[in-house]
């Protein structure tokens, strides 16, 4: 039995070897004008602004563009808009609202060359009716709020229009949500806005040049398998060099590694592909044959701490939590480095960053040092206990089936265990725990899952006070570690309005400091987003924010 | 045991007996498709150490009959008095101390045994579902059982499978007898036995009538071995006594077409070879429909007009005391 | 006169009807060296001086060493203690379910079969309805299901082994039905059976008949079922882990090893090449034991010539 | 006949509208609702307007309220939409359903194929060597886990000898009739693979069964020549109980269904349910959990009909 | 092991020789002979009568002489002659058209012989089928000519129905049809009417009677029932326990057993003229094959026995009047 054993696994180990070095080329000979991209979601819905879903993002980023977005620099440029408005260049003006808030009224022009790919030219009614059916109580656009706090549209002519909010933030010109929708299509379906969602052209008739204006319109959809795109004959800009580009979706990480091997997808995109450690582990094998692109960015992965909790409560063990781990080890042994250590919600690549923060190296002097000051004390190799003798004991849960972060999880387990902290691992499926465990904040101590920002993105719904979740405000916000600070209050508040660059960049500073030194959740690092590109496609950048890669795909090419 | 049974009242007496079954179905869905008559208006006495045969061909009812009067099943109509008490419409307590007196013996001495007992907890399970006597006594019980039956002490703690067909019946026997029965109802006790084993066998249980009194419901379709063992003989057919006797009687003197045929059909030892002779033609109808006025007479070398009409009934005849029979023409004679 | 025919008993019988099964004695060895290792899993892991629950990022993915016979997985940790440490929980899960399903439908069955008519109707209609229930997808569901809202209290709800207990009870829950159409089945017959009818006779209860004379005759089929059964509850167990839905870590069973390992198909075979060979040989060991059991119990057998 | 055909599709109306419910009350069990979901994936998101979409979603109200609700709408023929796929339910499920059926269908055909001869060849020499090399691939067959076997056949065909797609259903612009069919070998191979065996060891057992019955001694004294006996005589009667398990067995291949589908990137039911059950989408979830129950009854009913061809003894009232 | 007493008896009528037969089974306790030594003839139109109690070799016998024994048994022995081929000789093929041609076979069971998914007609025709080439048509008719033959009423119609639509009689009357069919020279009846009610047994011996005037075919009758066999076979051979213990003209055997176990059969069966009281009895019970006593293997029931008979195997030696018996105290 044991031979028998024995020989089977040099078998399948030689097979494992046979498949990493002596691979067959993918047949090179066809002419490279189709890009097969795996990834491993399908969009629910093709539908700009009904639900929001990184796969249709994905996707649509190639058929449309927003009028704003942040580039590779996290910048903000004008896609659709002829030029960026600015307080400075006269296009937004600060003003007053009917009922004397301060608010801002920000003109934009549509490109002149903007045309939906049935030839109507994109045009400011199409502004006008997106802007009616984000309104619509009844549309399922599923966020309003950027619709209501744009109380009216003043148009000029055709292609130039004016916004007024009711809000004045240092963010008033980036409206990279603000997604057009075709009005000579959707208005009629739009006639009974209740059923509008069920009966969007998006989605009844997804292949409709009329829908895209970007690089690309979609050609081809196989529910729940691929989406074809082919180059739209309307775009304004540059040439794409795909003629066609696929969209495979694959949900299994390993099939996917196995369909890129076999030369069934070309790429792996980065936003919805590989995990950072499965990436790391192809790179040392296939690191000659794929280019392994590692962009570090606004995911910032932590574990909220449910401040409630009465060990929790106290801020030595909240910092000895933290000095305990090595997180530079974590990164460094399962990330090969790729994704660097946070010690605050803000990314060093964010202009906000400040580095003269409280930060948490592994110190586990330090950290017994901290559990014994909190009464603490360890009893030989066990678990500390305090005073009345209770153990200390803490849960922590994330999303079952993430590898990574339940890798992470056992690593951070061990770690804490020399401490004489233990730690329970109670994990649950993605729909459950962020369903509910997170957002009604049933969690016992931890929860370590992810924040997705953009750029110098205000922490209010995580941070302020008046977010935290209860039965009573109908569980919303997001402040789930139940955190309460007046001073961080006042500080967001504060930035929100801030439009002075300098000023904000203090404000900013202050708010890390405070997060850094109470440590309402610990954090851990950065995701990064692993690209697996092969050699010869060139022009792809990632972003590392919202911000897909896709928005720029017509400078993609291959050489 | 309550007020004693008048001396002169028989041990067993059924009156009318009728036991129908539903047909098929029985589903959720499924609708009835008939009733078989299986016994349809049976009355007999059996006195005390006495032995009735019930003879007759599959299907006419007769293990039926013994099991209703074994009470497993609870009669459509009809009577069933034991030791003078009425035992239909009883429930299952006040029936137990009548079960006790009524015990059965089964023709397959292999499904008539548990296979996972041991042959002591066998005979022994009687005692336990009747409460009677303490472990020892019970001990004590079996092994003067088992020594009646002709089984070794030893025997007690083997299983039904390690012993052959005739001595799996002894067991049987003497889990019959362990409750000092009055009555025991035997349905083909020797018709699965090899013939060297069936004399045996039914010397056993003549013995033990003569020891313990007992009396036989003896069921079986073997003529010869009724003329041999049983007193009076019933014969029936679809469902009904159609000719009772004493045994002698009977075969000297049998008043029924059918009683004659069984008798004529049964192969004899010694008779020379067969000649082709007067066989009873076609089959016996099925208990769902049986045929109209006498059911013999699809079959009957007498049948006339009125046999189709009218059902005979089980009056006296041949002229001997308790001969019976259900034929229009029982009083000609034989052809 | 009480010469018995045979000189052995049922049991001897069969114990020679089985050693001559030769694939099905050597799978109750495997299985037996497997199940006591894996008891064993502690004694193993000391003597090794190793200790599976510590990770170690400085040794990931280690070769087989005196100290790690089988490697290292990629947390540093030693695979041979973790396989065994996960063959417990698959092998209890396995077991476990198996017995709770087996009883389920021992109890079903024995009332079908034993009452019969509209009792058996109305018990197989609904057996038939599990049966045709598409199980996977209804696991999956279930899988899902809020403990909370079933009543079920919050302490055991958040307690460590909550998906032990779930996996148990939802398979036990959908699997009892092959034994409960056996044990119908083989009820039925015996009901008819003179020795039933004799204890019927005498006026034993209900309760005497189906566990004096019915059950026991049933046992044979009941352990042959539920040997068979047990590898289908790990392969399962291992397929629930796949959809992310079996056994949580850190409790690691052969179903979340392999399932965690799947990803690391390419990097390290071998973490992924042992949990699938021991869920293979152990199961495929259920089934040979399974068939063994079932020639060597086959009452047809029994009566012999 | 018509009678008993009647009979079975109200039973089957009957058995559906129980699971219905039954699972409409196991979905109000899970946790959290499709707009919890949503407000995951969107930080922005107001409780305002979750309240909002809740109510859009009707997912505000009681269960029974909800279920009363989809039944009555499915009576009339609107079976609701699908959240996930944004389209109504039969939409996304008729192609799937029709996908998932091929796979089925090819698999059934050919583990049939496969399964009953080599069952037949195993019971003509029982003990054999033959017979144990049949038993040892049957059995290998029911215990290897069915997505590892996947993933080897991946790895193997796929990436090792490039010589088939590692998934999906047809290539992206080539399609055509053999490319299709060459995206269905592997996860065909993968299911088949897994069943074969169970199919192999039901007609082994089922045919040693029928040879050691009385009218193959009575065919044989006949002059029925070994062909005659096993085609002529034990097959049909072997067939019997083979067709009862298979039917059975129709449920299991929908769960094996599932794997493969994920496997493959297929997208048939089984992975549609999945999905479906993970992303809260109630009315495609209930909807493809009865279709893949009336497959199963259908199945069923199939083989009773077969059984009643193949057995004269069974009459249908 | 003594020789088969073969070199003093071949009549030259006999169409079938059985010489020496025996038949053995692999058993979890070894190998058991279940039939020893078995040599008999047959003779056209006349029956031979088998009895013996369960478990005495009478069917493997019958199975051997078509070569149907199931494993684990085998033919370890002896010789079948007929039409000059040992038959135990022929291969699979030349046996295949031996069976249901020349030498057919009734079964115990009509429930259980009959093939429940075919019609009988066609399994009745079968054997032409698979014998004569016939073709579909021809062999239906023949086989419905056949059911009339048997006695079976609206015989065309009854063709079409399945087994299990008929009463046990009518099942039985059709396999004989089916045994008939090819008009074999040779009938093995193995307890054709122990299934049967008395009255339909007694159809049956008729109609096997009939049969056998009209085809001439030997039979084989194989019994438990002394009785039926006492009406049916012109000579009987009787069993115990694997081996031939008596044979001889029926009446003479009858009248005048010589074998004690023969003569025991006799006296234990209720007769008429007995009366009521103990019966003759055999003592003990039917011998295990895989533990027989030593020597004669009814020495431990036999009242005659001593220790010679529990020495050695009395051989099967030839007594006046045709008749042969196994015994050291036959009497004379």
């Amino acid at each position: 039995m044991t031979a028998m054993v024995r020989r089977t696994a040099v078998a399948l180990l030689l097979l494992g070897l046979a498949a990493a070095g002596a691979l067959l080329p993918p047949a090179a000979a066809k002419p490279r004008d189709t890009l097969v991209i795996g990834i491993t979601q399908f969009p629910s819905t093709f539908h700009p602004n009904i639900d929001s879903m990184l796969a249709k993002t994905y996707v649509l980023a190639m058929t449309r563009r927003p009028f704003t977005a942040y580039d590779k620099d996290w910048a903000l440029v004008c896609m659709l808009c002829t030029r960026l408005p600015t307080i400075e260049n006269g296009l937004a003006v600060p003003e007053q609202t009917a009922d004397g808030k301060p608010g801002i009224a920000v003109t934009y022009t549509i490109r002149p060359d903007a045309t939906w790919g049935d030839g109507t030219p994109v045009t400011t009614r199409d502004v006008v009716f997106t802007w009616k059916v984000g309104r619509h109580p009844k549309t399922g656009v599923s966020n309003t709020e950027f619709y209501r706090s744009l109380y009216a549209i003043d148009v000029k002519d055709e292609k130039t229009f004016t916004l007024r909010f009711d809000k004045l933030t240092f963010q008033y010109n980036a409206i990279n949500g603000f997604q057009l929708l075709p009005q000579h299509l959707e208005e009629a379906r739009f006639a009974d806005p209740m059923a509008y969602k069920n009966r969007t052209t998006f989605d009844t008739d997804t292949t409709n040049a009329g829908l895209y204006f970007g690089p690309y319109r979609i050609t081809e959809v196989a529910r729940g398998a691929h989406v074809v795109l082919e180059p739209n004959p309307t775009w304004w800009g540059g040439k794409p060099y795909f003629r066609r580009i696929v969209v495979r979706v694959i949900g299994n990480t390993a099939a996917l590694e196995a369909n890129l091997m076999s030369g069934a997808i070309d790429m792996i995109a980065g936003e919805l592909g590989l995990t950072i450690d499965q990436a790391v582990a192809f790179e040392k094998r296939n690191g000659a044959r794929f280019n392994i692109v590692y962009k570090a960015g606004l995911i910032y992965e932590h574990i909220d701490l449910n401040l409630d909790n009465p060990i929790l409560k106290d801020s030595r063990v909240r910092k000895a939590l933290v000095y305990a781990l090595d997180r530079e080890a974590i990164s460094e042994k399962l990330f090969a480095g790729r994704q660097p250590v946070a010690h605050s919600s803000v990314n060093p690549l964010d202009w906000v960053y400040a580095d003269d923060i409280p930060k948490y190296p592994h110190d586990p002097a330090k950290a017994a040092a901290l559990l014994d000051a909190a009464g603490w004390t360890a009893t030989g190799k066990g678990v500390r206990r305090n005073k009345a003798g209770d153990p200390l004991t803490l849960e922590i849960m994330t999303t079952a089936g993430n590898r990574s972060r339940e890798l992470v999880q056992q690593v951070l387990q061990s770690q804490w265990k020399r401490l004489g902290i233990d730690v329970r691992i109670r994990n649950q499926p993605a729909r459950v725990f962020f369903g509910q465990t997170v957002t009604q904040r049933k969690f016992s101590a931890m929860a370590m899952f992810a924040w997705i920002s953009a750029p110098e993105g205000v922490p209010r719904t995580i941070l302020h006070s008046d977010h935290i979740p209860t039965p009573e405000n109908n569980y919303a916000g997001q402040n789930f570690t139940g955190y309460v600070n007046k001073e961080m209050d006042d500080l967001i508040e504060r930035i929100e309005v801030e439009l002075d660059r300098k000023a904000r960049a203090r404000l900013w500073r202050r708010l890390q400091v405070i997060y850094a030194d109470e440590l309402p959740a610990i954090p851990l690092y950065f995701r990064a987003e692993p690209y697996v590109l092969p050699k010869w496609l060139k022009g792809l950048e990632p972003t590392g924010h919202q911000d897909v890669s896709t928005l720029w795909v017509e400078r993609w090419r291959a050489e | 045991m309550t007020a004693g049974p008048a001396p002169e009242a028989p041990l067993l007496e059924v009156r009318g007996l009728v036991k129908h079954f539903p047909a098929g179905g029985g589903g959720l869905f499924a609708a009835d498709t008939g009733t078989v008559r299986a016994v349809d208006g049976v009355s007999f006495r059996l006195g005390r150490g006495e032995t009735l045969a019930l003879v007759g061909e599959s299907g006419c009812g007769k293990t039926t009959l013994a099991r209703t009067v074994a009470l497993l099943y609870a009669p459509t109509a009809g009577s069933v008095r034991f030791q003078g008490r009425e035992l239909t419409g009883l429930g299952r307590r006040d029936l137990k101390p009548a079960r006790r007196r009524i015990q059965m013996i089964f023709q397959d001495p292999y499904s008539s045994l548990n296979p996972r007992l041991p042959v002591g907890a066998i005979i022994a399970e009687p005692l336990v579902i009747h409460g009677l006597g303490g472990r020892a006594e019970r001990r004590d019980r079996v092994a003067t059982l088992a020594r009646q039956v002709g089984l070794g002490a030893a025997d007690m703690d083997r299983y039904p499978h390690q012993f052959s067909g005739g001595q799996r019946q002894r067991i049987a026997i003497a889990r019959a007898l362990a409750v000092e029965p009055s009555l025991v109802i035997a349905d083909e006790p020797v018709s699965a036995l090899d013939v060297s084993i069936q004399s045996q066998v039914l010397n056993l249980m003549r013995d033990l009538q003569a020891a313990h009194g007992l009396a036989y419901l003896f069921i079986s379709h073997d003529l010869a071995v009724v003329r041999h063992f049983a007193d009076r003989v019933a014969v029936m057919y679809l469902g009904r006594i159609v000719e009772e006797a004493p045994a002698d009687a009977l075969f000297a003197n049998p008043r029924h077409p059918y009683t004659r045929a069984l008798i004529a059909a049964q192969p004899v030892v010694g008779r020379g070879k067969r000649r082709p002779g007067d066989v009873l033609r076609g089959d016996i109808p099925s208990p769902l429909r049986p045929p109209p006025g006498c059911a013999f007479h699809p079959r009957c070398p007498l049948a006339q007009d009125i046999c189709r009409q009218s059902a005979p009934a089980l009056e006296a005849a041949g002229g001997e005391a308790g001969h019976r029979a259900a034929c229009h023409f029982k009083d000609e004679a034989a052809p | 006169m009480s010469t018995a025919t045979h000189s052995q008993g049922m049991f001897g019988l069969a114990l020679r009807r089985f050693r001559r099964h030769r694939l099905a004695l050597g799978s109750a060895a495997a299985l037996v060296a497997l199940a006591v290792l894996a008891v064993a899993a502690p004694l193993v892991e000391a003597a090794l001086g190793v200790d599976s629950s510590v990770v170690d990022l400085f040794n990931r993915f280690a070769p087989a060493t005196a100290a790690h016979p089988l490697g290292t997985d990629e947390l540093g940790r030693d695979v041979l203690v973790r396989l065994l440490y996960g063959g417990r929980v698959s092998l209890l899960v396995g077991l476990v379910t198996a017995l709770v399903a087996a009883v389920i439908g021992t109890i079903v069955g024995l009332i079908a079969g034993f009452y019969g008519g509209r009792v058996d109707g109305l018990l197989m209609r609904f057996t038939d309805g599990v049966i045709a229930l598409p199980l996977l997808p209804l696991l999956i569901v279930l899988a899902a299901l809020d403990l909370e809202k079933v009543g079920l209290p919050a302490a055991f709800v958040q307690s460590e082994n909550v998906s032990l207990y779930r996996i148990i009870a939802i398979v036990a829950l959908v699997g009892w039905t092959t034994v409960a159409r056996l044990v119908r089945g083989a009820a039925l017959t015996l009901r008819e059976a003179d020795f039933v009818l004799a204890a019927h006779a005498q006026g034993a209860g209900a309760l005497r008949i189906m566990a004096v004379h019915i059950l026991p005759n049933l046992v044979s089929p009941i352990i042959v079922a539920t040997t068979l059964s047990v590898g289908s509850v790990i392969l399962l167990e291992s397929v629930l882990s796949f959809l992310g839905l079996g056994i949580q870590p850190p409790i690691p069973s052969w179903g979340n090893l392999l399932t965690n390992a799947q990803e690391l198909i390419w990097t390290a075979p071998a973490l992924a090449f042992y949990p699938g060979i021991l869920i293979f040989v152990t199961v495929i060991a259920f089934n040979f034991l399974g068939d063994g059991l079932q020639d060597a119990l086959d009452p047809k057998a029994m009566e012999g010539r | 006949m018509t009678r008993f055909l009647a009979t079975r599709v109200a039973q089957s109306v009957i058995v559906l509208a129980l699971m219905s419910f039954a699972i409409y009350a196991l979905i109000g069990l899970m946790p959290g609702d499709p707009i919890d979901l949503m407000i995951s994936a969107d930080p922005k998101m107001t409780p305002e307007d979750a309240a909002r979409l809740r109510e859009l979603y009707g997912v505000d109200k009681p269960v029974v309220e909800r279920y009363a609700n989809w039944l009555m709408a499915a009576l009339g023929g609107d079976l609701g939409y699908s959240r996930l796929y944004a389209a109504p339910v039969l939409d996304v499920l008729l192609p799937a359903l029709g996908n998932t059926l091929i796979l089925l269908g090819l698999t059934l055909v050919l583990s049939l194929a496969i399964g009953l001869p080599a069952g037949v060849v195993a019971a003509l020499r029982p003990y054999s060597r033959t017979d144990y090399a049949i038993n040892l691939f049957a059995f290998a067959g029911i215990s290897v886990p069915a997505f590892w076997l996947g993933l080897l056949l991946i790895i193997v065909f796929a990436v090792i000898l490039g010589v088939l797609p590692a998934g999906g259903t047809e290539t992206v612009g080539g399609a055509g009739f053999w490319d299709q069919a060459k995206y269905l070998v592997l996860p065909v191979a993968n299911l088949t693979l897994a069943s074969v065996g169970g199919h192999t060891r039901y007609m082994r057992a089922a045919m040693m069964e029928t040879l050691r019955q009385d009218y193959i001694r009575t065919a044989r004294a006949k002059g029925a020549g070994r062909a005659r006996v096993v085609l002529g005589h034990a097959l049909r009667n072997a067939m019997i109980p083979v067709v009862t398990i298979i039917a059975l067995q129709f449920g299991y291949l929908f769960s094996g269904a599932l794997i493969t589908e994920t496997i493959f990137a297929y997208p048939g039911m089984g992975k549609l349910i999945f999905d479906s059950i993970m992303g809260n989408d109630f009315n495609l979830a209930l909807v493809a959990l009865l279709f893949a129950t009336l497959v199963t009854l259908i199945g069923n009913l199939l083989a009773d009909v077969t059984y009643a061809w193949l057995d004269p003894r069974i009459t249908y009232r | 092991m003594e020789p088969a007493p073969e070199s003093r008896e071949a009549p030259s009528d006999a169409i079938l020789e059985v010489r020496g037969l025996e038949v053995t089974f692999a058993t979890d306790r070894g190998a058991v002979k279940a039939a020893d030594g078995v040599s008999f003839d047959l003779k056209p139109g006349l029956t031979l009568g088998l009895v013996g109690e369960s478990g005495c070799g009478k069917t493997v016998t019958a199975l051997a002489l078509l070569r149907l024994v199931p494993p684990p048994g085998r033919i370890t022995g002896g010789r079948v002659l007929f039409g000059g081929d040992d038959l135990l000789a022929l291969s699979e093929r030349a046996m295949e058209d031996i069976r249901g041609k020349r030498i057919s076979m009734v079964f115990q069971e009509p429930t259980t012989a009959f093939n429940p998914v075919l019609t009988i007609g066609d399994q009745i025709a079968e054997a032409l089928v698979i014998h004569d080439g016939a073709g579909r048509a021809e062999a239906h008719a023949a086989a419905v000519g056949m059911l009339e033959k048997v006695g079976i009423p609206d015989p065309a119609e009854r063709a079409g129905t399945y087994p299990h639509q008929m009463s046990g009689g009518m099942r039985q009357r059709a396999m004989i049809a089916m045994a008939l069919i090819c008009r074999p020279d040779i009938l093995i009846a193995d307890e054709p009417t122990t299934a049967l009610d008395v009255t339909i047994q007694a159809q049956i011996l008729d109609l096997m009677g009939e049969m056998q005037r009209e085809f001439g075919v030997a039979i084989l009758f194989i019994s438990h029932d002394l009785a039926v066999i006492s009406e049916m076979a012109d000579e009987v051979m009787v069993m115990y326990a694997g081996r031939v213990v008596e044979r001889a003209p029926a009446d003479a055997l009858l009248a005048h057993p010589l074998h004690p176990y023969t003569q025991g059969l006799i006296e234990t069966l209720p007769r008429h003229g007995v009366g009521r009281g103990r019966l003759p009895a055999i003592p003990g019970t039917v011998p295990d094959l895989g533990a027989l006593p030593d020597g004669c293997r009814f020495s431990d029931r036999c009242p005659l026995a001593d220790d010679g008979c529990r020495a050695a195997e009395p051989p099967l030696t030839q007594a006046p009047g045709g008749r042969w018996v196994a015994c050291y105290k036959a009497a004379p």
